[in-house]
C-alpha cells in the first residue's frame, strides 16, 4: 500500500513537536474526518528557521506531515507557500490514490501557518490571496469512486 | 520469520489443516461434476450430500433447507433480495437494522432504490435493538426482518429468539446474518424460529468464497443465480465441491469442540480488555459487555486515529483492525460505531481485536506489552492530546 | 485400480498440478482478508492483483476490466440483469438464443416473467444463429444481444466478430458467455467488440467456484451482489483468494500452450470421430464439422438411449455425458439438440464426448474399441432396432 | 444412484429378446419420452410360462423391465395382473425418485400384453377394467420438483 519511503516517515517522523513562543501557528483537517494537523513555525528575516508538527491522521497523514516540514526548514516563506501538495507526495514516491488528500492537508496546514504570520506582521505573499484556514475543504474526494 | 499475532478472525481465519485435508481430494482425483451420473460424478455429488448432512445438523436444520452458495454476501443478498422480488405482491416494506453487515445494508439500499421501502432500527449505546421499536415498525405491507445475529464490529448479540417471535406472530418473514455466530454461539435455528440465516465457511476455518442460506421449508423466494438444476434448483452453478466439503469439515470441527472453543475465546478476551484497560488511559469498550461474541474485543482509544494505529502494530506483526474510515478510504467512519452513538473521534480511534483457535496466551500477553507504547507515541503526536 | 478415461471436459476438468501449487499457499500461511491493511492482507491483495492482470492479458483487455465471481453462471446472472435493470429506463428488450447455456436462458426467463420482452433467436442444423434474423430482430428498446461463443454441448462456435459488429453499430450491449470459449478459442475483446463476458475457471483446469466478468470500461450494469466494496465496489464478498489464484495460473498455463493444446485436442478429436464413424452404424456427428470446440465430440447414435448408454460406458472406467432427459430426470431432452433439428429420439440417443490436456491416444483408442459392443448390445435390446 | 441389484440387472438383463407367434405383445410409452417397452407372452393354461421384453430407454427402465419378466415368469395371468410398480421397484432394492416411472412403464407393459391376450381370447380379469394401452401417461411427473 505505502511506499518504503512514506513507512519510514510514518515510523520515525521528523520535526514532531510544538514551538514555544511561534511565530506562526496553523491547524488544519476536523476530527469528523478523522484528520487534523497543526503546524508551528519558527521565522527568522522571512525564513523559516524551525518547524513542528502535530497530526490526528493516518500513516499518509503523519507521513506528509513529516516530509513537509522537512521540505520548508530552511526555506523562505514565499519557497514554503510554493510547496504543492504533488511535490510532498512525489517526495514521498507516491501515495495511493485514496490518500492523496492527506497530502493535500500538509499544503493546506502550511499555508495555514504562513497566513497566520502574515496577517500578524501585515504580510503579502503571492498565492496567499484568497485563502481561507477556515473553509471546509472537501478533501475527502477519491479519485477511484465510481 | 518476524514474530505475528494476528488478531482479525472476525475478518478471516486460516484454513485447519483437517479442513484442507479434506478438500484435497476433490481438486483433482475425485473431481468430478456433481452432475454427471458416472462414477467421478457420484463420488462429487455423495460428497456436497454429506457435507450438506453436518452443515444441516450443525444448526437442527433438515438437509434440503441448506443451499450451498458462494459466500456470506451472496447469501444476504439472495435472502433479501429474493424474498423482496418474491413476495413483493405482499408488500415492499422490509425493516433492518442500522447496524448490519454492508452485504445486508446496501441491499436494502439498492432496494430502496427499486421501489421497495426500509425501515433501518436504531440501536442503543450497546447496539442492542429495541423491541418495542421493532414491532412498532412492522406495518400490513411488511415482508422481511433481517437482523443480524451478532455483530462483525463490536460483537453484540442480538436477542434473535425475542425478534423472531415478533416476526412469527406477524406472519413476516426473518431472516439473520450469522456469518459471525455460527461456530461461536449455538444455533438451532428451529428452537428460536428462523426462516432465513446466512453463513459463511472462511470465518470458522474453512474456505472464502463457500457459505450457505438456510431456507426453512416452505418459504417462498426468488433465485439469484439462475441456471443448471444444482441446489434442488434453487441455486445454479457447477458447485464448489472442494470449497462445499471444507465448509463442512469446519462446521464439524467447530461444533465437535464448541465448549472448549468459547471457553479458549473467552478467558483470552477477557485477559486482553482487561490487560488493556490497566495500562492505557482513555479507552472505552465497545459493544455489549456480556451479550458479545466470545473472541471480539473493540476499543476506542482517545486522541488517535485507526489507520496510524493498524500500520504501527504491523510492524510489530500484529493483525487487526479498525472501523476509521481512514483505513478503507471512505468517507464515514464506520457505520456501526456511529450508530452506538460514538463521536467520530472515538469512531476514528477504534481499534478491533478478534481472537481465534490459533491465539495463544503469549499472544495477548504481547499485545497487552506492546500496545501501551505505540499508544502513546501516537498520542505524543497528536494535536488533540493534551496531558 | 479400474481403468478411468475422463472425457467430460467440458462438464469440469481436474486442476492441474501447477494451478493446486500456486493456490496452497493461500489457504493457510498467506490467508489475509485482502480489504486488510497489515501484511498478511497486502499479500492477499498483491495476489489477486497479479491474478487480474494475467487474466485481464489473456484477452486483451484492461485489468480494470476485469472482476472476480463465483463462476460462470454468477458471470451471466450479473450481465444479463445487471444489463437489464441497470438500464430499464432505455428499453426492456433483449436478444439471445435458443441453444445458450441455462445460466443465461433461464436468467432471461426469469427478466421476462419481471417486465422484460426476449427474442430467443433460433440456429440452423449446425447450431449456428442467422445474423440477418439478429439485425431483424433488433428494436428500438433492444438493450442487449446475449450470444455464447461457443456452445458446451455441440461445440458450435458463434461468428462473434460479426454478432458484436452488429450489436455495436446499433449502440446495443453484447455479452457472450465464452465459459466453453475461454482457454480453447484465442480470445481479444478489443478486436472482436464485446462488451461483456463470462468465464469460468473450473473449465479449464482451475478451480470451481471461481468465475469473472470482463466489463468493457464505460458499460452501465447494476451489481448483483451488493455489500463491501471488493471488486472496486462492484462486486461484494471476501474474494475467494486461492480460487482467483489458481484460475490465473489455470489461464496462464492455458496460453502458454495454446497452440500445443489445440493441436493435441483437434487430432485426438478427429481421430475419435474417424474411429466411432468407421465402427459404428447408423451414427450422425451434431454441431458444426469444423466450426467446432477443438475437444468435442457429439454424436446422435440410433436406436438407443443415452443413460443407459453412459452407465454402460461408466462400467468399463469411460466417463462422458448425454443430451438424453432421461440422465438428468428432466422432461425433455437437450433444447440445443432439439434446437438443431434432431428427433426426439436422436437426441435421446445422444453422446458428449469431450477431450482434455490430459487425454491420450490410448484413450481415444480404448473408446473407439469399447463403445461398439454396448452400442451393438443395447440396439439388441432396443425395440427400435430391427436389423 | 442406482443399487447393485438395479445395476446387476442392467448389466445383465433377464429375458431380453422376442417371442415367435406370441400368445399376447403389449407396448407402452413413447420415443419422444425416451422410452419405449415392449412384452412379449407365451401363455399355457393361464400360466405365463415365457416372457421376453425389449426396451429402449435409461438403466432404470431396462433394469424394471427384467425384473418385472422374472417376476410374472410362472404366474398365473391374474397374478402377474396385480403386480405393482412398487413391488418391482422393491425387488430392485428401490429407485431414485425421478426413476419411479420407469417402474410404473414395466407394470403398464405387463398390463398391456394381457389386454392384448384377455382381447383376442375374450377373457376378463380383475384389475383390467377401464385400462387403455393407447392412452398417454404422463409418467414424466417427478417428485423431486418444484
Ligand atoms: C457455456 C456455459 N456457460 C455457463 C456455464 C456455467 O459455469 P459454472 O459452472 O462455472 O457456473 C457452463 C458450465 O457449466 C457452460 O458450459
Ligand atoms: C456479519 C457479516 N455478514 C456478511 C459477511 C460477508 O461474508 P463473505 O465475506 O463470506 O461474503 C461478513 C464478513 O465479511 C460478516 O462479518
Ligand atoms: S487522515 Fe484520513 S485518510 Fe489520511
Ligand atoms: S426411460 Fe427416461 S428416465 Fe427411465
Amino acid at each position: 500500500m505505502y511506499s518504503d519511503k512514506v513507512m519510514e516517515h510514518f515510523m520515525n517522523p521528523r520535526n514532531v513537536g510544538e514551538i514555544e513562543n511561534p511565530d506562526a501557528v496553523g491547524q488544519v483537517g476536523n476530527p469528523k474526518c478523522g484528520d487534523i494537523m497543526k503546524m508551528y513555525l519558527r521565522i527568522e528575516n522571512d525564513v523559516i528557521t524551525d518547524v513542528k508538527f502535530k497530526t490526528f491522521g493516518c500513516g499518509s497523514a503523519i507521513a506528509t506531515s513529516s516530509m513537509a516540514t522537512e521540505m520548508i526548514k530552511g526555506k523562505t516563506v514565499q519557497e514554503a507557500l510554493n510547496l504543492s501538495n504533488k511535490a510532498v507526495a512525489e517526495a514521498l514516491d507516491g501515495l495511493p490514490p485514496v490518500k492523496m488528500h492527506c497530502s493535500v492537508l500538509a499544503e493546506q496546514a502550511v499555508k495555514s501557518a504562513i497566513y497566520d504570520y502574515a496577517k500578524k506582521n501585515n504580510k503579502q505573499y503571492e498565492g496567499l490571496e484568497g485563502f481561507d484556514p477556515n473553509e471546509e475543504h472537501d478533501h475527502h474526494h477519491h479519485g477511484d469512486e465510481e | 520469520m518476524k514474530k505475528r499475532v494476528y488478531l482479525d478472525y472476525s475478518a478471516t481465519t486460516p484454513l485447519k489443516q483437517e479442513v484442507l485435508d479434506a478438500m484435497l481430494p476433490h481438486f483433482n482425483a475425485s473431481f468430478g461434476n456433481p452432475s454427471s451420473i458416472y462414477t467421478y460424478g457420484r463420488e462429487s455429488k455423495n460428497a456436497i450430500d454429506n457435507a450438506r448432512d453436518i452443515i444441516a445438523k450443525s444448526i437442527n436444520a433438515k438437509s434440503d433447507e441448506i443451499f450451498f452458495t458462494g459466500g456470506g454476501s451472496e447469501s444476504d443478498n439472495w435472502a433479501i433480495k429474493g424474498i423482496a422480488y418474491g413476495n413483493k405482491h405482499k408488500g415492499k416494506h422490509i425493516i433492518t437494522s442500522k447496524i448490519e453487515h454492508h452485504a445486508v445494508l446496501h441491499t436494502c439500499e439498492y432496494l430502496e432504490k427499486e421501489g421497495f421501502e426500509v425501515t433501518y432500527l436504531k440501536v442503543d449505546e450497546y447496539g442492542l435493538v429495541n423491541l418495542q421499536e421493532l414491532k412498532e415498525a412492522i406495518r400490513s405491507d411488511t415482508i422481511l426482518i433481517s437482523i443480524m445475529f451478532a455483530n462483525n464490529e463490536i460483537g453484540t448479540i442480538q436477542p434473535i429468539k425475542e425478534i423472531a417471535e415478533i416476526a412469527n406472530s406477524k406472519q413476516v418473514y426473518f431472516h439473520t446474518d450469522a456469518v459471525q455466530a455460527f461456530g461461536n454461539i449455538k444455533i438451532d435455528v428451529k428452537e428460536l424460529g428462523i426462516d432465513l440465516m446466512s453463513i459463511s465457511a472462511h470465518k470458522i476455518y474453512g474456505p472464502k468464497g463457500t457459505g450457505a442460506l438456510y431456507i426453512k421449508k416452505g418459504v417462498k423466494l426468488h433465485q439469484l443465480i439462475h441456471g443448471g438444476a444444482q441446489e434442488k434448483k434453487r441455486r445454479a452453478g457447477t458447485e464448489n465441491v472442494p470449497g462445499i466439503v471444507g465448509f463442512a469439515k469446519a462446521a464439524e470441527l467447530a461444533h465437535e469442540n464448541f465448549d472448549e472453543h468459547i471457553k479458549h475465546l473467552t478467558s483470552l478476551r477477557d485477559k486482553l480488555i482487561a490487560g488493556l484497560k490497566e495500562k492505557i488511559e482513555y479507552i472505552h469498550l465497545n459493544g455489549h459487555p456480556t451479550k458479545r461474541l466470545p473472541g471480539n474485543v473493540n476499543f476506542s482509544i482517545e486522541f488517535i486515529e485507526g489507520e496510524s494505529l493498524l500500520l504501527s502494530l504491523d510492524m510489530v506483526g500484529i493483525a487487526c483492525s479498525s472501523g476509521s474510515a481512514c483505513t478503507s478510504g471512505s468517507l464515514d467512519p464506520s457505520h456501526v460505531l456511529m450508530s452506538i452513538g460514538l463521536t467520530h473521534e472515538l469512531a476514528h480511534g477504534s481499534l478491533r481485536l478478534t481472537i481465534g483457535d490459533f491465539t495463544t496466551e503469549e499472544d495477548i500477553e504481547y499485545v497487552i506489552n506492546q500496545l501501551p507504547p505505540i499508544v502513546e507515541k501516537l498520542r505524543q503526536m497528536s494535536p488533540l492530546y493534551e496531558k
